[in-house]
């Protein structure tokens, strides 16, 4: 069984991602996707701290501190670009404008519950950011994450141990195993690996899947 | 004779009374008014309560100011970051109390404030530990979480370029809670780059219209990058 | 007694407008304002059409059908005008922070509730544009009117009979014949016209009055 | 690759069904789409709630819309004008709907949907005819009147330019109704004088973004004044 390193991880949300979608891009893997959207589709990249239209990061020297995406990485603007303000970059979330969100997870659970800005811990500082606000931000938040924890439990679960970032937002989540698609009727997994089979999938996932 | 612009930092920050409820624009560096904030810890008052989207990095800014251990309370979306020690230091030892909000209702709540909203249902943070004790409400099929307004005292943001009204733009992602947070404190005090003469600015392209601002400052200074 | 003329009325609410006030003028007798301000006065008007900085009616032959007022009369635009959508045109009225709302009205009671939207006749169509944000969005709302309707009856009363437009939201109303301040403790009086005295006043408004 | 630019009006408002609810931009002329009501009526769709500040005046645009029957409901802020006969008739006749709504409450029902607010508490309108029946509340010790967003099928506005990802930008009071319902509308469409290209417009300077537009299309009109 090989799994899907992160740029493959990435490369195969990025084919799923249509030409002319408005998307946004969380921090951490999910930025990745950036890299890898196939030629030829025009996508509008949307970063919560007031653009539409961001470009990939500047030749280094060409960084303008007050030019930078939510990760407060520098950034560039595309043909096309607008800036707004905070409140209106959020209502364009809220308001279900973007087509595509994708993001990390500590969790998803099969109702398509979304836990990932809290630990839990109790001594954490808890901190959220945009995540919640994300979380129900598209019309479709995919998820791109490991299947498993670095010891060996599955991250899809029937119910998130850790703290919602938001209930039943997640429609699709995509891992180095394999894609699932979160249905009314049950999860679906599709694109499994080569040499792992859907029964191999259940039984380290530990949730009832169906192939999709 | 509207002229909004006054001649020093000192000025810019005068009257700023203890316990008053400051916001403070700014995502990450960008559109963070370091000037602003350096004069207010100078001005001396106390017994804060902060609003920004953050809660300090490093040693200067908004940390530097926590430093001074004047502020009482800090509400914002994301205080925790690789560099918020002076942050964490003081909320561990419980010398200063924190309001997490969702970054996109803690920027609702700042634009309601300056719109007389009274309150209004979000479905950001619904069923989630933030919302808990909070109103709920079923409307249409989906799940909402009541949320008030963030009126405040004081406003201080950075912006690029003003006229004597106090007319507004900013500059890329630097604009971010600029436009609103100037709209919902009673004292909204700006720091920009350059003062134009009035007539400059193109009307179709101000940002914030200086009905919103009440002071206006020259600070030359660089944006640290926030990388 | 010698009922002030209607410019004498707009130029008594103008010389109360004080220099950097932001101020909106209603449809009507208070738009006459606008011609009675002060010299040497920076004065801001707001149209609730989205416009800050409004200037005065254009030469003939130069207006412009995409630059007009709340009464869809074609205005200018004056040094540090700005344009905005009509949310944020509301946000900025009913977020109290224009200085100062001149507007006409049916009655106007001791209280300081407003009528000026609607006769109540049940065959009238309904209709009140922003009557009612205006009545709320100002931090000042100045009412100006004649004090008497056309037939002598007060427009100062007790009890509002037309439908309201906004309760306890007048702070001062002027009139052909006095200034009447509304406050918590009653009406207060003033700049009564040559040849009227307070008993008189009293008398034909039909509510009590004190000199202020 | 984006491209909104429709080559046609009929194209620019083709499948518009029959109930839809359609946000129509304007405040007196300005910022009416004149031509794209008229490819409305020439497309045919009936039985349409129509969202506007007025109600139509003599016999062009929204007049000539509602003269067709075509119209079941009027949500506006001010039907009743000198000139508004065509509404005038049919209201008398009772053989169309009307709901009255405070213009800032309309506005901001337009914006909230847009937003993602499921309702807003709001002080205009409270004690009122206008606010019969609504659910109230004191809140801070003011009054305030619950409304709900209006959500829309479609918006018909005019901007003054626009490039193919449908970014626009508007001229002076013409702007009015424009950005807000364009966000408001699962199917937005705006008429402009002119497209530039990709590029040409200042990103700080966009009024609408692209993302809240789904068609553009080129008409060449002379605004009538509204006086």
């Amino acid at each position: 069984m090989n799994k899907l390193d992160r740029n493959a991880m990435a490369a195969r949300v990025a084919r799923d991602i249509p030409d002319g979608a408005y998307v946004n891009l969380g921090i951490g893997l999910p930025t990745l996707v950036a890299d890898h959207l196939p030629e030829g589709r025009e996508i509008v990249l949307h970063t919560e701290n007031g653009l539409l239209g961001m470009g990939p990061r500047p030749a280094a020297g060409q960084e303008d501190p007050e030019l930078i995406n939510a990760g407060k990485q520098p950034v560039t603007t595309l043909p096309g670009a607008a800036f707004f303000h905070h409140a209106d970059s959020f209502a364009m979330m809220r308001g279900g404008h973007l087509d595509i969100c994708v993001l990390g997870a500590f969790e998803v659970s099969i109702a398509g519950d979304l836990a990932n800005w809290h630990t839990g811990k109790p001594d954490a500082i808890p901190a959220v950011g945009g995540a919640m606000d994300l979380a129900i931000g598209a019309k479709r938040v995919f998820v791109l994450m490991e299947a498993l924890t670095k010891d060996g439990r599955p991250k899809l679960v029937r119910e998130c141990a850790y703290p919602l970032t938001g209930k039943a937002c997640v429609s699709r989540v995509y891992t180095d195993l394999a894609t699932f698609e979160i249905t009314p009727d049950g999860v679906l997994a599709r694109d499994l690996v080569e040499g792992l089979t859907l029964g191999d999938l259940e039984g380290m996932m530990g949730v009832e899947l169906r192939a999709g | 004779m509207i002229d909004k612009i006054v001649p020093t930092l000192e000025a810019a920050v005068a009257g700023i009374p203890d316990g008053a409820t400051v916001l403070v624009g700014g995502f990450g560096t960008a559109g963070m008014p370091f000037a602003l904030i350096d004069a207010l810890i100078a001005q001396g008052a106390g017994d804060l309560t902060i609003v920004s989207n953050n809660a300090g990095n490093a040693d200067t800014g908004l940390a530097a100011l926590l430093a001074t251990g004047r502020v009482r309370k800090v509400i914002c979306s994301f205080p925790r970051q690789h560099d918020s020690w002076v942050f964490d230091g003081l909320y561990r030892s419980g010398e200063i109390e924190l309001e997490v909000v969702p970054q996109g209702n803690l920027a609702e709540r700042i634009r309601a404030a300056g719109a007389g909203i009274g309150a209004f249902f979000t479905p950001t943070g619904y069923g989630t530990l933030l919302a808990e004790g909070k109103e709920t409400r079923r409307i249409d099929g989906r799940d909402y979480v009541l949320e008030y307004p963030i009126h405040a005292d004081v406003a201080l943001i950075k912006a690029k370029t003003a006229d004597r009204h106090g007319n507004l733009v900013y500059n890329k992602t630097a604009r971010n809670f600029g436009p609103i947070m100037a709209s919902a404190a009673k004292l909204s005090i700006a720091q920009v780059s350059e003062v134009v003469p009035l007539g400059a600015l193109d009307p179709e392209s101000v940002v914030t219209p200086g009905i919103f601002v009440s002071r206006v400052v020259v600070a030359h200074e660089e944006t640290p990058p926030s990388w």
